[in-house]
């Protein structure tokens, strides 16, 4: 097992199935040459050459669409969008095409195709490079969504998704790529859709998160156990398909949940998990489940966005309140 | 015309001229491409035969036993043309909504055609072999996807291309914008043919573009632009034999442009009269892509009244072999809609199904 | 009062507003010679010209972002989606653009725009045409998003839209087009934003829905009152901004609520009133809050679509599970 | 040269000449355009504050004093040329973001411009009476804006035209289609200003696109298209003049390719070498649109050693001045993300902020 950072295991993921699969192909805005933007595909157009690691031209909806039509011709794309603020250029291809292509097709054309994108706060980018939109993403029939948030599931999530007959977006966070650094298993690596990480166990109140954020609450989990709160943390890890199942265990144990997101509040992803928690198990709840989130605004310029995204503080005093309830 | 679609070419950069071999009398005006004997009269009783399913559909769309139609009357020629151009054993089609006849001649059964309509599940189904993507309700929005297909088709080191059909209303689309310059860099073969009808619903080419053609645009797009008369189908066939040649050369993407004529409402559910003159109409008339070919034809005496009842026959029974089909199809599984969403459904998903089961089952 | 359809509702507000301020100007596609494909524009274009209702090539995106433009340069403009299916073209012009000339600019640029745009099932149309994805809406910052349930709301909201300086999107039940005819007061008529309609009030559970489903709820709230139950049946009215003082007391004081929508379950705009209501009346509520919803597919082809629907069985079967809980 | 986009017309459909009225090494080739006298040296000095202003940043990003910058040297007469020949009393600029040179002349003060490309929400204000839209991060979102403004101001009968500049990876955008189509429709005035400097971060011209240049697209929308020398400062003073006379006069939108070179790396955050070879970085450098005009000047007398030390030190004070105003704006208001987003706020939004500041205010 080697100690890599989520970019780091992104890049070796694809480079490791780009030599496997000859049916996989890499397109994207500068992924060729220059290696990508964040280089999570450094040095894969040397290796594999310019015909299966493509620099394409500024055009979201051809890029996503175009591997529409490469999956139909029997070909296994991985689409990268440089920022998933740009999806929403494409998000024509993506919630009208992308994951209805087998059902209007009555299953004679899948849709194989992985779109990854890097999102989310916490590294002083410009705007529309953060934006956070889950929900608009998981809306969508058809599609899964994927939001790793260690090295290794970067690894073990790309791999399924690559692996995956159906439409994947892959979401990676930006305040991760780098900083975040752990173990990465060697050699072939799945991790199954649908089945949430239990990053800490604990008793008291469950704090559900995914992706950038689950580090941030593990830290508030360190500083709630100071303070005797014995704190369960679930990384969600693919929020479609949700583990439904293991919230529902989870929650049912401890009574208590807080959800943990950088989006804006409304009709965000944590709602939806709010929703599915107090269906599942509204008996054993004593205390609403909170909600820690983003603002409804736009994500704040540079200077103010570490005011906009939960921090420990913020996760903090919901779990308090919560436990106190 | 007043949609403006056959606007005169004029000026630096101006369209290329209409390209045909049939003039509107169908007396041949140039070197006639060379078609087999069997598809000369193949594509006649084809084009015959569009003409009678408008007339049948929209019939059963009246008595409420079809959804909304939209007729294809008067653009049969830019349809079958371009078809029967391309070999539909290793190249493929990606259309739109309304060339059924494209979608027929690649293989795709009437019947089917008219489920998928009639809004039955069963009408999504494209034989397997049958090189045809399902048609698109999205303008412009499959076009990316015949991009991806030609590259893929060519990473696969087949010798195969993609013709992508579209209305004039779609070439507004970023879409068609972004589909043809990323071909244009691959050089994808791929024939985009724009069935330039001068309408989008209500709105004539005139407030569509200022542009004098579609075709003007293949040079944006590093690639030629080819304007032909869309209602004759030797001048498409001709030009869409061209492009595809071309583009199995290495040559890259085409545009084509397929002049053509709606005679009809955009569907069953638009009424015309509330933006078209009635002259204009009649002048269309004029151009009935049918009646052209079927004159030159008669000339060349490849066609007579014999040929002619035969074909009508023919297409009698196509179609009521179809329609009877159509109309013993049981209806759809309940529950249809589950399939086919994923390959690997999560959980939530077979719930939901399980639950509507069992909700449907206690009743 | 006259009894006019939604549909009729619509026309004659925006003839008011053209009549009444020059600055309004509308446009899209096929809304100007031949009045819509719904007639909502109809005779608009012969009264006022082709300067004020215009229309527009077949480009979804360019609309949105013109009518920005527009109201930049002083104008009011109304833009119509002929289908919200057609809005997935347009998503990058409104989540990230519409509602965020404003903070972008500090205040200099808004965008007093109002898209509107039919949507939702029950009309046996194609594809793409009936698609249901208000979340994906009211998510983005900056967006007012309104959905009217009768001809009187209709006309109000759309008034209020028209003239408020936020952009708003404007959505149209195409079930409720011609066949929902209520009473529409005459000359000015205003509905503020935020103030949900209590469309039956109800004793036992409250119902919450919007636009074309609450007369469904209506109907079988009349179901369930034969059995005993009284129903609250709650109208949203708009979405953004939410009532939640309004479906607080509600459910507060029935301890019980549905939420039904028309939209794929996952993350629609269901889960975030019930994440809402159970936030804001965890201790009133007796029983889960439920969800009556489209499934997670896409919509089906119309033969189907009255299975996928919300219809009043299901919503039956629901208001009695939370009533027995 | 490697990028492609000083590749040579040829063909039918072909790309205009390139225009130009100095050559590169700042002979005048071409009568050139009617410039008040305090113009031409106005832009020269303007053109090196720029220079002057990339150091600047690139070193204050270096110190972690500025967030990422997007350098403009190669750039400066593409935006200055052009910016001076309109009329900013009446006229608009919707820049995308490598114009700083066109906003400034506008009228936003450089420590604005400085805030904004610090993350600071001052950053964002742009004085009122200064017709300036504000930059655009998403590439080409801002053209229909420009298109419905340039409408809006001919529905309030406003001689103005509307400025909007955008890159040659902008031009393979959907919305940049949409846009010039539907200012073609509507005659809108509007002059389309693409920078071409050859490249999208690391992606040349050559594989943006297959078109031999983006001028040759203005036929496609019914548009002049017009290829300009962007390194030219005069060329694009008389371009972008003319393209303002014509959308006065209802002549409707041009699209005005400005070929340019990027001298620097995308950004700050970019690092060249990976993809650019050191021999286009020295040709690039022979192509200086600084030198070009200052050589023009000084051969006319209009320039001399003086003039240079003089606009040396004005460059130096303005900068100066901007840096220290910058160096002294006070943090903003944490809550201040909170305004601004809707006029009639929604109590949701009311609530989350008393909640923050009460959070705040408890710590
Ligand atoms: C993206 C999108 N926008 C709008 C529509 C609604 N619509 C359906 S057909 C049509 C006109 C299409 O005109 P054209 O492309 O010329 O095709 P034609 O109908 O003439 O064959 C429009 C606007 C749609 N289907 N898709
Ligand atoms: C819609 C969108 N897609 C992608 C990006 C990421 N991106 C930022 S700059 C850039 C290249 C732009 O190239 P060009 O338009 O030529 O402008 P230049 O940087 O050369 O001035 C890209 C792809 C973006 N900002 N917006
Ligand atoms: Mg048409
Ligand atoms: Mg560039």
């Amino acid at each position: 097992m080697a100690v890599l950072s989520m970019v780091e295991a992104i890049r070796s993921t694809l480079e490791a199935e780009l030599r496997t699969d000859d049916r996989v192909i890499v397109l994207g805005e500068d992924v060729g040459k220059s290696g990508g933007v964040f280089r999570a595909t450094d040095g894969l157009q040397a290796t594999f050459g310019a015909e299966r690691v493509v620099d394409t031209p500024v055009s979201e909806a051809a890029i996503v669409g175009a591997a529409m039509g490469l999956a139909a011709a029997g070909m296994r794309p991985v689409a990268e969008l440089q920022f998933l603020g740009f999806a929403y250029q494409a998000y024509h291809q993506i919630a009208g095409q992308l994951g209805r292509m087998r059902s209007r097709s009555n299953g004679r054309f899948g849709a194989e195709v992985t779109v990854r994108a890097p999102y989310g706060g916490g590294v002083r980018a410009p705007e529309l490079h953060c934006d956070a939109f889950e929900s608009a993403l998981a809306h969508c029939p058809g599609l899964k969504v994927v939001a790793p948030a260690t090295a290794a599931d970067a690894k073990g999530l790309l791999t399924t998704a690559m692996r995956d007959d159906d439409p994947v977006v892959y979401l990676e966070p930006l305040r991760g790529y780098r900083l975040v650094r752990d173990e990465v298993p060697e050699g072939d690596h799945l991790v199954p859709f649908g089945q949430a990480r239990t990053a800490r166990p604990g008793e008291h109140v469950t704090v559900l998160a995914w992706s950038g954020l689950v580090q941030v609450v593990e830290e508030a989990a360190d500083l709630a156990a100071a303070d005797g709160i014995s704190v369960e943390v679930l990384d969600l890890r693919t929020l479609v398909p949700l583990d439904i199942d293991g919230i529902a265990e989870s929650v049912s144990r401890t009574g208590r949940a807080v959800v943990v997101q950088e989006a804006p509040l409304t009709a965000g992803f944590a709602s939806e998990v709010v929703a599915t928690i107090q269906e599942e198990v509204f008996l054993s709840l004593e205390a609403p489940v909170l909600r820690v989130s983003g603002f409804d605004t736009p994500i704040p310029m540079p200077q103010l966005e570490d005011e906009y995204i939960p921090d420990v503080r913020r996760i903090l005093a919901a779990i308090r309140r919560t436990v106190e309830y | 015309m007043s949609t403006g679609q056959h606007r005169a070419p004029a000026g630096k950069n101006a369209s290329p001229e209409l390209r045909r071999v049939l003039d509107p009398a169908g007396s041949l005006v140039a070197e006639p491409p060379d078609v087999a004997e069997g598809d000369l009269v193949g594509m006649l009783r084809l084009m015959m035969l569009g003409r009678r399913i408008d007339q049948k559909a929209i019939s059963l769309q009246r008595r409420g036993k079809l959804g909304t139609y939209a007729p294809l009357s008067g653009q049969e020629a830019a349809s079958v043309g371009s078809v029967y151009a391309i070999d539909k054993g290793v190249d493929w089609v990606f259309p739109q909504y309304r060339e059924q006849l494209a979608m027929l001649h690649m293989g795709l059964p009437l019947s089917t055609d008219l489920l998928q309509r009639m809004g039955h599940p069963a009408g999504s189904e494209i034989p397997v072999g049958v090189n045809l993507y399902p048609q698109q309700v999205a303008l412009a929005a499959h076009l990316p996807h015949a991009v991806g297909m030609a590259w893929g088709l060519r990473l696969r080191r087949l010798a195969a291309v993609v013709v992508a059909y579209f209305g004039d209303g779609a070439s507004s689309e970023g879409d068609f914008h972004e589909s043809c310059n990323l071909a244009g860099v691959l050089k994808a073969p791929v024939v985009f043919v724009c069935q330039n009808n001068g309408w989008a619903i209500s709105t004539p080419w005139r407030i569509q573009s200022a542009a004098e053609s579609i075709a003007v645009r293949g040079a944006g797009y590093g690639m030629p632009g080819v304007r032909v008369d869309g209602n004759d189908v030797l001048a498409m066939y001709a030009a869409t034999g061209e492009a595809r040649l071309r583009a199995l050369d290495g040559g890259g993407p085409t545009l084509l442009e397929a002049v053509t004529t709606r005679f009809g409402a955009h569907t069953t559910a638009d009424d015309p009269s509330r933006y078209v003159v009635a002259e204009e109409v009649a002048a269309q008339r004029g151009l009935d892509p049918i009646e052209r070919f079927r004159t030159y034809l008669r000339s060349i005496d490849r066609w007579d009244d014999e040929a002619d009842a035969l074909a009508v026959k023919w297409c009698d029974e196509e179609i009521e072999r179809a329609v009877e089909e159509f109309d013993t199809t049981r209806p759809p599984d309940p529950a249809a809609f589950f399939d086919n969403v994923f390959v690997g459904e999560p959980k939530r998903l077979e719930r939901q199904r399980a639950e509507f089961r069992a909700e449907r089952a206690g009743r």
